[in-house]
């Protein structure tokens, strides 16, 4: 073998083992790789048990419901599909609010949701409070799409 | 390849520039080397005589010039002076740990197969008796002469020394200029470094002052 | 000129049996990041509470960083003994690839190291109260992680070769590349232990030890040939 | 060979010290001047944003810096691939000139994301994807720069802080990867996102001119940190001493 030929047969070996560490990365992606869990997979009990975890959904409007003279909070998240009643003790985040995507964390008690941490996700959209307001006000059947909680996705 | 090594030199440095810092070692140094040679390096320390060593054994990488083996230049140490060249550092590659006799013979080993007794007879030949104690236990000397079998055993055509007789008593010193001798006159090619007289057949003998 | 040169399989498995010979020799040496190992996960009963529930649920982070600090302590002086007497620079004049000689040396030292770091997982599973369970998942994903740590680390203590502090200076080039290893391995072994499928972690720290296999050794011989300037 | 010639020549270091003697005025200018409009459309003249309020401004140094992290090390990577590949000594002297800039730009980066947090997330501190990934990033580079600082001959740190950054160039996506993996909560991307940019042009204009503004000061710094390293490093051939005498008769 040449200089040249033995060059050629590393680099050979060295994109086989890269491909084949790919082809293997892709095998994880088979498997599971939700980050947090929806509503409708813990009405479906798919939700682990006794362990804390992320869920993740939409709060549904009206469900907000604080209780005088303590920081505790009640809301409802809604994937479009089930609902989880949420119970939360301390400061929520200035993007808390209804009909907003968050992310709790906590485990379930009784079907409700012990929350520990509150986080919000804000979309991805940036605009002026007066644009956001005639948004609002005209109907946007396409509007509810974009403040959906992005599933599964970083 | 195998016509151009036969008839021409074997090495050839160009115009090669080393810098160590901003200490400007080798400025320009060529030269020629064929089989039959023994080509002493000198210079007082810090001369650069261990760096030319390196650079012809391809541990360094000249700032600017070439080093050519046979006519081809030099880019990774094994392209072409694999096998054929055994260098020999100051440190002698021996690990404490290892007796002589597995030092000598696991480094022969990377290239060929060497039994036991072979690199027994070698180590008996360069008067190391005491084979299978840990190195650490040596003196200096009997390091060097340890590193030295290693050098027999490599079967290599040419030979870079550095400072082959450090440590060594009278009698060590004649055993490796008798062995160097023998190499030349075999048609190998070394080149060592030296501070002082090296006491070796002039017929033979080069010499490239460093400064 | 060129006489016929020993196959490198050959030479791999010399390089290999010579760093057991040298391993065996010194083997209090040997015991020490499996010590560590055991010593720091063990420490954290100690300082937190040992409440079963709250031991459980810190335990594969523990497991993970614990293995991730012997991995990189273990390697420290991976290649200082061989570059201090010069015998690194004798394999890379030996006309072998470099490459492969270094990577017989990191895999002898992944199996001295690396292996009883694995077999010594029983034990801290134990003291850390993870059900048996998730035993098997921890030990595999231990195998493919230290595995893959064993190869990085060398690259890292190959590049801190001839500087003037070694061992820090290893951590903190090699910490932040190892981030995958760790995420992956420690969320195999929580789901494992949630009685979750950690598949998806198994896969990733696989993929993971593959890239390191075949990218690795060139990037050790190259920092190995940096280091005799 | 020959077609390369140019390349060779703009890589010798009289060429590239004047090179980017000259250069870097041409980035400075326009850069100070893009910034200024950036900021000043972005944090005065922008009206303030429906969810977020005025916090939302702070995107525009936060996104350039972001971008800027990320630059910096694609460009450490890919200089130190060059120099270890065609030994070239250019290469190897603008990856230690860029890695303090990138280094500063991702603290930047992430102080601005920890006080735009604060607000947005109510904490300095979420253990967000995107901001752990670049937290990484940090420690990279602070890992690239202690490797390169621990050599005394500049030549050897070149080489090996290269292999370093190489290491890190390839393991930058499975970082990503992985952190995303591990938790996630974040935003996608604003202004990059499929179907266009969601945000009215009175908010987008500054923020690409603050794009281009804090680009241009990266490539500006570059330039007279380049420099320095030239001049750092060649202080033994002669090209440099006449170069600087006559420079100097001339005034």
């Amino acid at each position: 073998m040449t200089a040249r030929q033995r060059r050629l047969a590393w680099v050979a070996a060295i994109l086989s083992g890269v491909g084949l560490s790919a082809l293997v990365a892709f095998k994880a992606f088979d498997q599971n790789l939700l980050y947090f869990v929806d509503p409708s997979q813990v009405v479906a009990g798919k939700a682990p048990q006794g362990k804390s975890f992320r869920i993740g959904g939409m709060v549904t409007k009206g469900s907000v419901v604080r209780l005088p003279g303590s920081l505790e909070v009640r809301f409802v998240i809604t994937d479009f599909a089930h609902s989880v009643p949420i119970r939360y003790t301390g400061l929520l985040p200035d993007l808390f609010r209804e009909g907003q995507g968050i992310i709790a964390h906590g485990r379930l008690q009784n079907g409700e949701f012990m929350a520990d941490e509150v986080l919000a996700k804000h979309d991805e959209k940036y605009m002026p409070p007066e644009v956001a307001q005639s948004l609002k006000t005209a109907p946007q059947p396409s509007a509810s799409l974009s403040t959906q909680p992005a599933q599964g996705q970083p | 390849m195998t016509s151009a090594q036969i008839t021409g030199p074997i090495l050839s440095v160009r115009d090669v520039h080393l810098w160590r810092g901003a200490s400007h070692v080798l400025r320009g140094l060529s030269f020629e080397a064929s089989a039959g040679e023994v080509w002493v390096l000198e210079g007082a320390n810090g001369s650069g005589k261990t760096s030319l060593l390196r650079v012809i054994a391809g541990l360094l990488w000249p700032e600017e010039g070439s080093v050519q083996w046979h006519g081809d230049a030099l880019r990774a140490p094994e392209d072409a002076t694999a096998v054929s060249v055994s260098y020999l550092a100051h440190d002698a590659a021996l690990h404490d740990d290892l007796t002589p006799l597995e030092n000598v013979r696991d480094a022969t080993q990377l290239q060929r197969v060497c039994a036991t007794e072979e690199a027994q007879t070698i180590l008996e030949r360069v008067g190391v008796q005491i084979a299978d104690r840990a190195t650490r236990t040596l003196s200096a000397g009997q390091r060097r002469r340890v590193a030295l079998a290693r050098v027999l055993l490599s079967h290599a055509s040419v030979w870079l020394l550095d400072e082959p007789w450090t440590h060594l008593d009278a009698a060590g010193v004649k055993l490796f200029q008798e062995l160097i001798t023998d190499k030349v006159n075999k048609g190998g090619l070394v080149i060592l470094s030296a501070h002082h007289e090296v006491g070796l057949p002039s017929r033979s003998l080069r010499r490239l002052a460093l400064s | 000129m060129r006489i016929a040169l020993r196959p490198w399989p050959h030479v791999f498995v010399m390089v290999y049996q010579r760093e057991c010979r040298l391993a065996l020799r010194r083997w209090s040496q040997l015991a020490q990041p499996v010590v560590f190992f055991i010593m720091v996960t063990t420490l954290f009963p100690l300082a937190l509470s040992p409440e079963p529930s709250l031991l459980r649920s810190i335990a594969p982070g523990v497991v993970w960083v614990a293995a991730l600090l012997a991995s990189l302590l273990a390697l420290e002086t991976l290649f200082r003994a061989d570059w201090d007497n010069g015998t690194l620079e004798q394999w890379a004049l030996s006309g072998q690839p470099l490459a492969i000689l270094l990577l017989g040396k990191v895999s002898a030292h992944w199996c001295l190291t690396g292996v009883p770091l694995v077999l010594s997982a029983p034990v801290v599973a134990y003291a850390l109260g993870m059900p048996w369970t998730a035993l098997g998942v921890l030990m595999g994903s231990l195998a493919l992680g230290t595995a893959a740590l064993s190869l990085l680390g060398a690259v890292g203590a190959a590049l801190s070769l001839g500087t003037r502090r070694g061992s820090v200076l290893l951590s903190l080039m090699m910490l932040p590349l190892a981030m995958p290893v760790l995420i992956f391995g420690a969320r195999a072994t929580d789901l494992a232990m949630s009685q979750d499928a950690p598949d998806a972690g198994l896969w990733l720290l696989a993929a993971l030890l593959i890239a390191a296999l075949s990218l690795v050794p060139v990037a050790l011989a190259a920092a190995v040939r940096i280091s005799f300037e | 060979m020959a077609n390369f010639t140019w390349f060779y020549r703009l890589a010798s270091p009289p060429t590239s010290y004047a090179a980017a003697g000259r250069l870097w005025l041409w980035f400075a200018v326009p850069a100070v001047l893009l910034i200024a409009v950036g900021l000043y459309g972005g944090l005065v003249s922008a009206p303030a944003d429906y969810q977020q309020g005025d916090a939302f401004r702070i995107i525009y140094v936060h996104a350039p810096s972001a971008w800027l992290s990320l630059l910096g090390y694609s460009v450490l990577g890919v200089s130190a691939g060059i120099g270890l590949i065609w030994r070239m000594k250019l290469a190897h002297a603008l990856a230690a000139a860029v890695a303090p800039i990138g280094a500063s730009f991702t603290f930047l980066c992430l102080v601005t994301g920890s006080l735009w947090g604060r607000p947005m997330w109510g904490a300095y501190w979420a253990w967000d994807a995107r901001l752990t990934s670049e937290l990484i990033l940090l420690f990279m580079y602070l890992g690239y720069l202690a490797l390169r600082s621990s050599f005394d001959d500049v030549s050897r740190a070149d080489r090996a802080s290269a292999v370093l950054a190489l290491v890190g160039l390839v393991n930058v996506p499975i970082i990503h990867f992985s952190v995303n993996w591990w938790n996630s909560l974040h935003q996608g991307s604003t202004v990059l996102r499929v179907g266009g940019p969601a945000m009215p042009a009175s908010m987008l204009v500054p923020l690409l001119e603050s794009f281009l503004g804090f680009t241009l000061l990266f490539a500006a710094l570059s330039c007279v940190r380049l420099r320095a390293e030239i001049l750092m490093r060649e202080r033994r051939p002669t090209w440099l001493q006449d170069g600087l005498t006559v420079s100097a008769s001339h005034e």
